[in-house]
């Protein structure tokens, strides 16, 4: 950055077009198309109903005779085609794997809030205020982290069932699924903000804040909390693929998203069981959107890692 | 030395009582075991009778307490589901998982730390760049897809390797191995493949990364300029460094590869206590995974306590730290 | 006590607890370790002057400076600075503002010691808003373009980022935000140790100018004796966390009476014939 | 003539960023003769680490060297450094906490090192390093010791007996001193002087500080913003700086023998540009109370020992003068 005393300070546009961030992301390809994919699997997530050739959750719309029809092929019956065929009950994939990817990215993404949310709090707390609760919170994400947080999300899942009435189950699955995949994923979120805050806490800029008289809170919030969010950006972004990866494997599982709001997980153990007898469709392409939607993530993760800390490239 | 030791114990029974009271809280207060048990339309009577032969009426305290010490004499009660005890459950189960889990970590860490090293020493080489960017596919494939699609080519497809099944297995003592015929081998390897195949992508970026920050030190620069070739560098200096740091994670890693045997377990039908967990959670079946949760636990801590003992071992600026004291 | 001293600190005490953890204690039958870093210092200084502390890495200088602006609180002695009472053993520190408003300080460190996030005209807002100065907001721009002037930078310099600027311009940036909460006294913690010689004489003239200008009284912390030569009127050596010596820089210099203050200077690098100041 | 142990000519190190080309080193040349301890004093940025770093072959990549040469004893090592690195040419850092690997003793990294180079068997390397710690004042029987149970003087020491282990003929000590309180300075200094001056090895040393060059130094090497701008016998530099820049740093550097508070420290308006930014001409000119119109158009030339304009300038007005 060159300074010249008298040349008026570029407005905030300017600046961002300038930054080296932007400078580095026009010039990765990987980075450029992974960032594509992810914003138009968002979109289409998002335009679901807009989109998506048929409503799969309708009745109405499901016609059992269509049920395995390949992509691309009349159905020997009704003579309809699908572009990516149906499952056993007729319902258009392509439709399945939208409202699906709906649900396994609304999860992804409140469940990432959550764990942000609790993570940087409580790594923010933990760092500046120090002492037992430091000792305390830390010691409690050492344990958690000893567990893996697939094994964790499964067991808040398998709790919270226990406590909800069975006959809401289903109806609260999804917000079981978050609250679960949240929990088992707020300790990277609290290390890294805990690590960041004892090393900015250390700064002088900090003591002068508190030679003014600033209250613990208000240094906290306003002096520490903009300078960690380099690094928590890079782990939302890693924590989004495990998020959208762990949701799929519960699912998967049978245990997360209910079958009323399948997922993409939901989707592929259906095809699991027609792998067998010659659909490949009902499996390969939930399986392939799931990949592209992960593999895009981490993509735009690790050249978020790389770019915001140049050193490790 | 030996007060590390002590401390390292004592922490790691702290942990253990902790993994225990969750796991009775879970247990004790998760759904209601009279209701369970008795199913929802016996007699008071009867659940009274039932809540003082189990000993629910006694404070909470004492209850944890006998929860305690039934665990330590292999007492996890009874199964809802299929009534069986629950130490019979996972002592059947336990050898197919750990099997599968040592081969797989085996695999995991010897391919992970010599891929690392690989990509950290050749970095900006182009084999290097097609390594660590086919290694994110590995972190972006969900495990359970991985088994699925080895399952689609080697035994739909091709035929090869069974898709199913610990195969046949033969009895050494109370151990069942399917390590000595060749069914149990064939079997063991698809399972051992999709269990292995991400936490070695995991270790391996994270040797790389390690690599790259010990190669990036000042001594380092000062072992180049001392005249020492690369290799040297590389292998007397920076490699043993990176593993202070990795052989935490590594440890946690191993760790988590019985936990991520539940994926592996469903995929492919394998006869361990992760399918025998998921099994419970779907079912809620408190007493099995009240007991899984303890059996992992110190599973896990018996792994930590190993690898911070590793980590003295290696570390002689920690050993000190620790015997003057500031630790904690 | 001359009656024309502003800052008046009394037995001065730190201590810091080096011991093992108690586990490790009870084996090895050691008991509690404490590291002295400051022991027992008295010194005051005199209004509109500039104290110098001087002494190598640990001997409790950088301590002694936290104690006095509130960032530590001392085991014993007391603090009393502008006729007021800072700290004393039995009551503690006050809690005054109009007192913290009084004493501000300078750090080492150009890089760490602006938030990075933060705008130059928000970091020098910052103090004013904090304490009140001034409500309205023209008036509240107007003196942060006052306070830029005033250290050597221009106006459109609010609307930038520290990292925009020099190790140089960054500790004028500093020297800036000390002085918007209109103090008597500042703490300068090693100001130009960090900075390269030719900027160091800079920062120097500007914090005696600044002195001049609006009569600050300095204690001005060092490592190093020739810095301490050109700005002090009263120099302090410490050691191990005791003041050894102390006298006008003259005299200290030309006859020192302790041999640890001898061995200080003789060990100062210096040119043969060198160029006074 | 005889061949100088090291001859610098032209070098000049570039490193790509993002959106240009820094040019970090411009046309540095210079000549050591053997047993010569050479000073290199500049401004942080001024390009005195790197010249260093250049000629152990040492650049951080992606900076990398786009003309000059480097000869030692009349060998190129440009572009194979590595060959003498260590062997020939040693190197001092400037943190002793960091140089040393903390996972082996200092025994163990000297007798590498003594291995590697000298080809001694393991007893007769093992009796050379416990000898080497006894030159530099350490106790040869806590060789066996890890580096973080020495305090950061003694590392230093650790440090020099390293460098100077495979008896090389030229030590560059980058900044060496500067981590160290200043008691300790003076010590780690005269030790470096002595040992060189025994074994007959050059030193080239890197520092901030004048004084330090006044002490240490037989020639000063003077850089500013990538360039050389004075070089001269240390003696006749101090005596008579010729640079408008060493002339103000010197002048800038407080000293002991001040003789009162009130005193204006004689300053350099501005700071060194960065390598994003420099001016043209002579890199100096916006900051130089001298500056001819030439300065901010014309580099300068280095001749007699200096690159300035304005001297030149005036030693033509002598000759013309005297003519």
């Amino acid at each position: 950055m060159t300074h010249s005393p008298h040349t008026a300070p570029p407005t905030r546009l300017q600046r961002v077009l300038a930054s080296d961030f932007v400078f580095d992301f026009t010039r990765a390809p990987l980075a450029i198309l992974a960032a594509a994919v992810v914003a138009f699997l968002f979109l289409v997530a998002i335009l679901a109903p807009a989109v998506a050739p048929t409503n799969p959750f309708d009745p109405a719309s499901l016609n059992l005779m269509n049920g395995f029809t390949p992509p691309m092929t009349d159905n020997m019956f009704t003579g309809e085609r699908f572009v990516m065929g149906t499952d056993d009950q007729g319902r258009d994939l392509l439709s399945a794997i939208i409202y699906g990817l709906r649900v396994s990215l609304f999860v992804g993404v409140m469940s990432v809030l959550l764990a942000m949310g609790i993570g940087v709090s409580l790594g923010l707390v933990a760092g500046y205020v120090g002492g037992w609760l430091d000792n305390l919170i830390m010691r409690i994400a050492d344990i958690q982290l000893t567990f893996p947080s697939i094994l964790i999300a499964m067991l808040i899942f398998g709790v919270l069932r226990g406590i909800i009435p069975p006959d809401l189950r289903d109806e609260m699955a999804i917000f079981v699924l978050i609250a679960a995949i949240g929990l088992s994923e707020w300790v990277p979120f609290a290390r890294t903000v805990r690590a960041t805050t004892l090393v900015e806490k250390e700064k002088e800029y900090v003591q002068a804040a508190r030679l003014i008289g600033l209250r613990r809170g208000q240094i906290m919030w306003r002096h520490i909390l903009p300078n960690v969010i380099g690094p928590v950006l890079v782990i939302a972004t890693i924590t989004l693929a495990l998020a959208i990866i762990a949701e799929a494997t519960l699912s998967f599982l049978g245990v997360g998203a209910p079958p009323t709001e399948p997922s993409l997980g939901t989707l592929i153990r259906i095809g699991q069981d027609y792998l067998f007898s010659g659909e490949w469709w009902i499996l390969t392409f939930p399986a392939v959107t799931l990949l592209a939607l992960a593999l895009s993530v981490n993509l735009l993760g690790d050249w978020l890692k790389d770019t915001l800390n140049p050193r490790l490239r | 030395m030996l007060i590390i030791l002590a401390r390292r114990l004592a922490q790691a029974m702290l942990v253990l009582l902790l993994v225990a009271l969750i796991s009775f809280a879970i247990f004790r207060f998760v759904g209601s075991p009279v209701e369970n048990i008795l199913g929802q339309d016996a007699t008071v009577t009867d659940r009274n009778e039932l809540i003082a032969r189990m000993g629910l009426d006694d404070p909470i305290p004492v209850q944890y307490a006998r929860f305690v010490w039934k665990a330590l004499n292999f007492d996890f009660g009874i199964s809802y589901r299929t009534a069986e005890p629950v130490a019979d459950l996972i002592a059947s189960r336990l050898p197919a998982t750990l099997e599968l889990a040592f081969i797989s970590a085996l695999m995991a860490l010897s391919a992970g730390i010599l891929l690392g090293i690989f990509t950290a020493i050749k970095r900006g080489g182009f084999i290097a760049g097609f390594v660590m960017t086919t290694s994110l596919i590995g972190v972006s494939l969900p495990t359970f897809l991985i088994g699925v699609l080895l399952i689609w080519l080697f035994s739909v497809e091709l035929g090869w390797l069974p898709s199913f099944g610990r195969g046949d297995t033969v009895r050494l003592g109370f151990w069942e191995t399917g390590l000595l015929t060749v069914s149990g081998l064939k079997s063991l390897i698809l399972p051992a493949i999709t269990l292995g195949l991400y936490q070695m992508t995991l270790i391996m970026r994270l040797v790389r990364s390690e690599m790259l920050e010990v190669l990036r030190q000042d001594f380092i620069k000062f072992a180049r300029a001392r005249g020492l070739p690369e290799r040297m560098v590389h292998f007397r200096h920076a490699l043993r460094n990176t593993l202070v740091p990795v052989t935490t994670v590594a440890g946690l890693q191993l760790g988590s590869i019985v936990a991520f045997a539940i994926i592996t377990e469903t995929v492919f039908q394998w006869p361990g206590v992760g399918l025998m967990f998921i099994n419970a959670v779907y079912f809620v079946d408190i007493p099995v995974m009240s007991a899984y949760l303890l059996l992992v636990g110190t599973l896990f801590v018996l792994i930590n306590l190993i690898v911070d003992l590793l980590y003295l071992a290696i570390d002689p600026r920690i050993r000190d730290r620790n015997l003057r004291g500031g630790g904690g | 006590m001359p009656d024309d001293s502003y800052l008046t600190v009394t037995g001065l005490s730190r201590h810091f607890d080096i011991s093992e953890p108690w586990l490790a204690r009870l084996v090895s039958g050691r008991g509690g370790r404490l590291l002295t870093a400051v022991d027992d210092v008295s010194f005051s200084i005199a209004k509109g002057r500039t104290y110098a502390l001087v002494g190598e890495s640990g001997s409790g200088k950088s301590t002694i400076a936290r104690m006095i602006v509130g960032l530590e609180r001392p085991d014993s002695g007391t603090i009393r600075i502008d006729g007021q009472t800072a700290f004393d053993p039995v009551s503690g520190p006050t809690q005054d503002s109009s007192l913290r408003q009084k004493l501000q300080m300078v750090f080492q460190s150009p890089y760490s010691s602006l938030n990075p996030r933060w705008r130059v005209g928000d970091i020098l807002m910052e103090p004013i808003r904090a304490f009140g100065l001034i409500s309205e907001e023209t008036a509240q721009q107007r003196r942060v373009q006052e306070l830029l002037d005033q250290v050597g930078l221009s106006a459109p310099d609010a609307d930038r980022f520290p990292h925009e600027f020099s190790g140089g311009q960054r500790q004028r940036i500093s020297i800036a935000r000390a002085l918007a909460s209109n103090p008597h006294f500042i703490v300068c913690d090693e100001p130009t140790s960090a900075l390269d010689v030719s900027v160091q004489a800079q920062v120097l003239n500007l914090l005696k100018q600044l002195q001049r200008d609006l009569q600050l009284t300095y204690l001005f912390i060092s490592h190093d004796m020739a810095v301490v030569r050109v700005m002090a009127h009263r120099i302090g050596v410490l050691k191990d966390g005791r003041l050894v010596e102390e006298n006008e820089p003259g005299a200290l210099i030309e006859s020192p009476r302790e041999p640890y203050t001898r061995m200080l200077m003789d060990s100062t690098p210096r040119f043969a014939g060198g160029m006074a100041g | 003539m005889t061949t100088p142990l090291l001859h610098v000519d032209g070098l000049s190190v570039e490193f790509p960023q993002r959106r240009q080309r820094l040019q970090a080193l411009d046309g540095i040349s210079f000549t050591l003769e053997a047993g010569e301890v050479l000073g290199f004093v500049g401004e942080s940025g001024a390009g005195k680490s790197l010249t260093g770093a250049a000629i152990m072959g040492l650049l951080e990549p992606p900076g990398r060297i786009t003309a000059g040469s480097i000869t030692l004893e009349g060998r190129r090592i440009d572009g194979n450094a590595a060959g003498v690195r260590g062997r020939e040419i040693g190197m001092i850092f400037q943190d002793p906490l960091t140089s040393l690997n903390p996972l082996r003793t200092v025994g163990d990294q000297l007798v590498e090192t003594i291995q590697l180079h000298l080809n001694l068997p393991a007893e007769a390397a093992g009796a050379r390093a416990a000898q080497l710690l006894e030159e530099v004042g350490i106790d040869p029987a806590r060789r066996g010791a890890f580096p973080h149970e020495f305090s950061g003087g003694m590392r230093q020491r650790i440090v020099i007996a390293l460098a100077l282990a495979p008896e090389p003929k030229l030590i560059i000590a980058d900044e060496p001193t500067t981590a160290l309180d200043v008691s300790i300075q003076a010590q780690v200094l005269a030790l470096l002087r002595r040992l060189c001056k025994e074994r007959g090895a050059a030193v080239i040393l890197i520092t901030h500080d004048m004084g330090v060059i006044a002490e240490t130094t037989d020639r000063v090497a003077v850089l500013y913003a990538g360039r050389l701008v004075e070089d001269g016998l240390t003696a006749a530099v101090i005596a008579a700086p010729r640079h408008p820049y060493t002339r103000g740093l010197m002048a800038s550097t407080p000293n002991l023998d001040a003789v009162s508070v009130d005193t204006v420290l004689p300053q350099i308006p501005g700071s060194m540009p960065g390598l994003s930014a420099l001016p043209d001409g002579c890199r100096f000119h916006p900051r130089c109370d001298v500056a001819l119109p030439d300065c901010s158009r014309v580099a300068p030339v280095f001749a007699h020992g200096v690159a300035c304009h304005k001297f030149a300038a005036e030693q033509k007005g002598e000759a013309a003068d005297a003519g």
